[in-house]
């Protein structure tokens, strides 16, 4: 009985998808009527039953500014495949329906509502939350019930401990392999000397520490090393050291929120090391607002680029996020949430909707995406190479590894003093 | 204390032992919502105790769950899950002891404000200390199923349940109820108000550790600034203020009615859910500032023969 | 050795000195009643002996036991009882809800509730107050609030009593009213009382005897016919008479 | 160690602390004139950035000129909940009993609704502009404009609500009611209309600070929440309703971040805030200001 009373409670909160507009109202009613009158067998797939796409999104608490962009994707995403015909079922075109709750950025609700989502929904696909937390806590229950989802917003190497089957992660920025990039890139432009900052959240603490001895065994010296917890306002005691310091190179472990300080403060000091990477944040459309020229020459993290020709859909993927956002996309999110809807995609399109040919797919297969071929070993993407973004002329350009780089990379000019 | 009325105590055995074969016929979502409700029982329960009673307002009760949690992902693999459940119980104790000593001096509106920075104090520091001891996040892998966990946190919640039940009519509960509507006047009759605070305070931290470490094995994932999240306190709060009242009624009505309400409305409208949530407690302080449970069961009336 | 004994006590705050070495006796069963002008130490005193404060010189004995250092707790355990002159009810519990918490503590420490209900029970029909039982203490009269406050006070079971203003503020038939009820609960549970009082009609009407407080500083001590005719008191009351 | 005396750190600690002495006095003013927890302070200051940043966007116009609007906004806003929902609460015996907690919640529940409906109309995007980031130097000192506006403009609002506090009538009305409540009742003050006044200032000066931090920082609907818990720190250090060293302590907050993370490290830093938070609280505990609400 009480499955009974929930299940309609779900089918009540079942968000309603204006999109699909009324004719497929209709159609849904006759096949609700169909259903009924025992004119269809259940079970039977229709070209007209819509393919229920369940994810879990951070509309509100700690993660709803950054989870903001994911939404989009996956919006953006689904009105390709309908104005497609719909999402190819092993040959059979069906419109795909996204089913999706507000998770609260707390993983609690996240792992409640993947099996709201499985057991109540009934949903045909996943998708992934956003964050590492909620991509971890996730892990759990698409394991439980070996149902096969792609991750895409998380990066850490603890992310290898988990049990390889269900989950895989499009991320090609796993610490250890963007410490590797970052000490490559280095040692060949001759820097020597560096500055380090981290704040002191997860990630960029991995982060921090596998580059750490990665630069020693480069023999770059670590002239300043400095953490900060996630609710520092001001880096000007830090930033002061820094600059006596003098090194060829800073290193900004940050988020979003410290990023933008540090890029103002460092600007309002004069720091003028010729090579300054900020790792989360430079990506976002507010940066660009807020921080415009004095952007340029600024690192980042990232392995995209709508500019590398040998990547399909990369180019069209951007132009139609600016077309129905009216900014552009996030170089570093937009397309790991994209690849990993088409990772789905291609696997559903050669398999079907049967989830253990699925994960098998997903295993096993390569895949074309807007990053180039991605192709997992245990839940880890290894077609997609740690790579690193330089904004030059208000561009974002990739400039790094050299396999898929579309610029090189440029000393950073001095601040802009206006 | 006073008998327990024979049809209080059979509602409360059969409601337990009804809602303990759950996961044999509900779904494991179903389980999952039950799950959230226990846990929000169990909180807003201990947080009654404590705050309900003595009307000594906490906003830092996170800090209990979030202690709980470190307890549990620190000794995983060392220790089993199961004893770590009551360790955890015990170290969050001990910390509200030690930091109630100084902390129940404080009082009124300064000491929700000193809660909050006590617990916003502890996460920080646990942050330095993980970020030190270079772990920066930990994973709990191969925790014990979410029916076996479900289990445990509906026993929390009954425990919790007992305790303010139990506490609420005894007469450790009048000196408490008698500590919040006059400190002075209290101990001029005898109550002994620096220790019964002190208990009161010891024994609301102690369930919340517990939960803690019960949901961090649900979680499978253990971060300082998401289990120590002030989000945490303040929700318990509004739980406990919703429900209204100083006996074990409030903090079970309250949960009740947040999480319905939340089934309702979060999936498919969160910004509205929230919205709804905030004029609720703008409703309930305004126009029934003794919550649910007065509106519901009348005043707080008690006759004790 | 006396019941009650106060030997030299000063009492000051900062550099206001409120009390100037006190001392007197209180024998058991007696009434003693305090008065003396506004801020001449009554409530200080009171305070003092109760535990909510310390004395700065100076002892108290109760029962041959010193007390100066106890907590207010420990006080009211040791069989003393006070009321406010400030009524301080627990607003948000029921009338009798008010006077069982007194007989949970105080010196009968009583482990039912049963019990002290009941006992509780009595002690509100002296007061006249068993009609109100049930209604929260806040919707009680000023009148009804301070019989309340010895209502719960004498629930703990003292042995003595320290009533604080508890006439002010009420009509002359309340005050008849209440003298008979202090009277009646005196002779039954054989109180010591000791009062502060300005209504002087339940000083002369209780009292075995009266003391004077003026300026911190006791200036005459008697029975009440002699205080009143004490010129010193009249001059403390009055101002200096010529 | 000479980072210690560089002009740099000084300016960063002034820039942070004016923020602080803002948001606080206004914090401070409801408070002191009504014993209410303003929860919700920092949300108006969320309120204040989003109009600056709309009017800068849709409009172009500047953020010193529209911050006389959000002002405004903000203070006719203080006034309808004040108007709305306020005058009940203190009003009503019942609950005026335990304001400081009820205040408490019930702004809590307003700041969860601002918050949530500034989600729900402007989305969690971050927002930002550019305006005056031209930079200028003093000697070896190098600050952006928006950062010395900053500077300048709060110092001017401090002083004038210093002033006002000082001179003006009303602004000794406001301390009189923060003093003693029933005794200028008694003296002639209108009460009412200096609750409004307190809640109309209070909330336009929140308005103010957060259309000055919508040039520095990004602008999201939950950004708020950091500058209540400062100005929370902020009045506590100062003493609840004391409005000068209120203001005081706004300034010391901001060396106590910038200087005692130049002497510590970074990775103290928020230990040491809510370190400071925490000691005072205790102190004053043991002194005047444990009183419990009456």
């Amino acid at each position: 009985m009480v499955d009974k009373l929930v299940g309609k409670l779900n089918a009540l909160a079942v968000l309603n998808n204006n999109a699909l507009g009324e004719t497929h109202m209709l159609k849904k009613a006759l096949l609700a009527l169909a259903i009924g009158s025992g004119l269809l067998l259940p079970g039977t797939a229709d070209a007209a039953d819509p393919v229920k796409v369940g994810f879990a999104v951070a509309k509100t608490g700690l993660f709803a500014g950054a989870a903001d962009g994911q939404i989009k994707i996956y919006e953006l995403w689904k009105d390709q495949v309908n104005a497609r015909g719909g999402l190819d079922v092993k040959g059979v075109k069906r419109p795909v329906e996204l089913v999706y709750y507000d998770d609260q950025s707390d993983a609690g609700k996240v792992v409640q509502i993947y099996e709201k989502l499985i057991t109540g929904d009934k949903v045909d696909l996943l998708l992934a939350p956003y964050g590492t937390s909620s991509h971890i806590a996730a892990a759990g229950v698409v394991e439980r019930y070996k149902f096969p989802m792609v991750g895409n917003t998380a990066a850490s190497v603890k992310l290898r401990e988990i049990k390889p089957g269900n989950i895989w992660f499009t991320t090609g920025q796993m610490p250890d392999r963007l410490a590797v990039s970052l000490v490559e890139l280095f040692k060949l432009k001759g820097i020597k000397s560096i500055a380090l900052l981290a704040n002191q959240l997860p990630f960029s603490l991995e982060s921090k520490t596998y580059l750490v001895p990665a630069l020693t065994k480069a023999g770059i010296e670590v002239k300043v090393s400095e953490e900060y917890p996630p609710s520092i306002k001001d880096m000007t005691a830090m930033l002061i050291n820094v600059k006596q310091a003098n090194p060829d190179a800073v290193v900004a472990f940050s988020f979003p929120s410290d990023s933008a300080i540090y890029l103002k403060q460092a600007r309002e000091l004069g720091i003028d090391a010729k090579f300054q990477f900020v790792e989360v944040g430079p990506t976002e459309a507010a940066f660009a607002k807020q921080f415009g020229e004095a952007l340029n020459g600024i690192v980042t993290m990232g392995h995209w680029t709508p500019d590398n020709k040998q990547w399909t859909g990369a180019r069209a993927l951007f132009d139609s996020y600016v077309q129905k956002y009216n900014e552009p996309p996030s170089y570093l999110n937009a397309p790991l949430v994209y690849m990993s809807c088409q990772i789905l995609e291609q696997a559903v399109a050669k398999v079907g909707l049967d989830r253990d040919a699925i994960r098998k797919t997903i295993a096993t297969d390569t895949f074309d995406t807007v990053n180039g071929p991605v192709k997992f070993e245990g839940i880890e993407n290894v077609g997609t190479p740690a790579g690193l973004l330089q904004i030059q002329g208000g561009n974002m350009t990739l400039i790094w590894p050299p396999s898929i780089a579309t610029a090189d990379f440029k000393p950073k000019p001095a601040w802009p003093a206006k | 204390m006073q008998p327990v009325p024979i049809r209080t105590s059979l509602i409360f055995v059969a409601v337990i032992g009804a809602a303990s074969f759950l996961p044999q016929f509900g779904s494991e979502y179903v389980v999952a919502v039950a799950l959230s409700f226990a846990m929000w029982v169990a909180l807003a329960q201990s947080w009654t105790v404590l705050c309900g009673m003595t009307g000594y307002g906490s906003f830092g009760h996170a800090a209990f769950y979030g202690m709980g949690a470190y307890v549990q992902v620190l000794t995983w693999g060392t220790l089993s899950p199961w004893l770590s459940v009551p360790l955890a119980g015990l170290v969050s104790c001990l910390f509200a002891l030690a930091a109630g000593y100084p902390a129940l001096k404080v009082r009124g509106p300064y000491f929700v404000m000193l809660t909050f920075g006590l617990a916003e104090f502890l996460k920080f520091s646990i942050i330095g200390i993980e970020a030190t001891l270079g772990q920066f996040s930990r994973l709990i892998i191969g925790a014990p199923s979410p029916n076996a966990l479900y289990l445990a946190m509906l026993g929390l919640a009954a425990a919790a349940t007992l305790i303010t039940y139990v506490v609420s009519n005894s007469r450790f509960g009048y000196g408490l109820r008698a500590i919040r509507e006059e400190e002075q006047a209290a101990e001029t009759i005898g109550i002994p108000v620096a220790r019964y605070k002190l208990t009161a305070f010891g024994l609301s931290a102690f369930i919340p550790g517990m939960v803690g470490a019960v949901m961090a094995m649900r979680l499978s994932y253990f971060e300082p600034s998401q289990a120590f999240d002030a989000l945490i306190s303040f929700n318990i709060v509004v739980m406990a203020m919703i429900g209204g009242s100083d006996d074990a009624r409030g903090p079970l009505l309250g949960a009740l009615f947040l999480i319905g309400l939340s089934e309702l409305l979060w999936a498919r409208a969160p910004q509205v859910y929230m919205i709804v949530l905030g004029a609720l407690l703008v409703f309930f302080v305004l126009f029934a500032p003794q919550g649910l449970a007065k509106q519901l069961f009348g005043g707080a009336r008690r006759r004790a023969t | 050795m006396s019941f009650l004994t106060i030997n030299g006590v000063s009492k000051s705050f900062g550099g206001l000195q409120a009390l100037r070495d006190i001392s007197f006796d209180v024998e058991q069963q007696e009434v003693v009643g305090l008065m003396g002008a506004n801020g001449a130490g009554k409530t200080t005193l009171f305070s003092l002996i109760a535990g909510h404060s310390r004395p700065s010189l100076g002892s108290i004995h109760f029962k041959g036991r010193p007390i100066a250092a106890l907590r207010p707790d420990h006080i009211c355990r040791q069989g003393i009882a006070r009321t406010f002159q400030i009524v301080r009810p627990f607003a948000n519990m029921t009338v009798l809800d008010n006077v069982i918490v007194g007989a949970l503590y105080g010196v009968r420490q009583e482990r039912s509730t049963a019990r002290a209900a009941a006992s509780a029970m009595d002690i509100l029909a002296d007061l006249n107050l068993a009609n109100r039982a049930d209604d929260p203490a806040s919707s009680l009269t000023l009148s009804g609030q301070k019989r309340l406050e010895i209502a719960r006070a004498l629930a703990t079971g003292p042995e003595l009593l320290m009533l604080d203003e508890v006439m002010a503020g009420l009509t002359a038939t309340e005050v008849s009213e209440l003298l008979d009820s202090i009277r009646r609960i005196k002779r039954r549970m054989s109180l010591t009382i000791l009062m502060v009082e300005h209504v002087m009609q339940a000083l002369m009407r209780l009292s075995d005897r009266v003391m004077v407080l003026h300026h911190g500083e006791l200036i005459a001590q008697g029975k009440p016919q002699e205080i009143v005719a004490d010129p010193k008191v009249i001059a403390a009351y009055l101002g200096p008479s010529t | 160690m000479s980072t210690l005396f560089s002009g740099q750190l000084l300016f960063a600690a002034l820039v942070v602390g004016s923020i602080y002495v803002l948001i606080a006095l206004g914090l401070n003013l409801v408070f002191g004139t009504m014993r209410l927890l303003d929860a919700a302070h920092g949300d108006i200051v969320m309120l204040g950035a989003y109009t600056s940043f709309w009017l800068f966007t849709l409009s172009g116009m500047s953020p010193l000129l529209s911050m006389l609007v959000a002002g405004a906004l903000s203070a006719g806003f203080g006034a309808a909940i004040y108007y709305g929902l306020f005058r009940r609460l203190l009003a009503n015996t019942q609950l005026s009993q335990r304001l400081e907690g009820n205040s408490l919640l019930l702004f809590f529940g307003i700041s969860i609704i601002l918050q949530n409906v500034a989600a729900l109309c402007f989305d969690t995007t971050p927002r930002a502009y550019t305006y005056l980031d031209g930079i200028i130097r003093f000697g070896n000192v190098a600050m952006t404009g928006n950062r010395i506006a900053v500077l300048i403009i709060a110092a001017v609002l401090c002083a004038a609500a210093f002033l006002f506090l000082r001179f003006h009538i009303y602004g000794l009305a406001i301390k009189a009611l923060i003093q003693h409540r029933q005794a200028a009742a008694v003296v002639g003050v209108n009460i009412e209309r200096i609750q409004l006044l307190s809640f109309a200032i209070g909330f336009g000066l929140a308005g103010l600070a957060g259309s000055l931090l919508s040039m520095t920082e990004q602008i999201t609907p939950f950004m708020g929440f950091p500058f209540t818990v400062a100005g929370f720190v902020t009045v506590i250090l100062g003493g609840l309703g004391n409005l000068t060293r209120g203001m005081a302590a706004g300034m010391f907050l901001g060396f106590v971040e910038i200087y005692g993370v130049a002497l510590t490290s970074p990775s103290l830093h928020s230990v040491l805030i809510y370190g400071v938070f925490i000691v005072v609280l205790f102190l004053q505990s043991q002194g005047l200001l444990g009183r419990r609400p009456s």
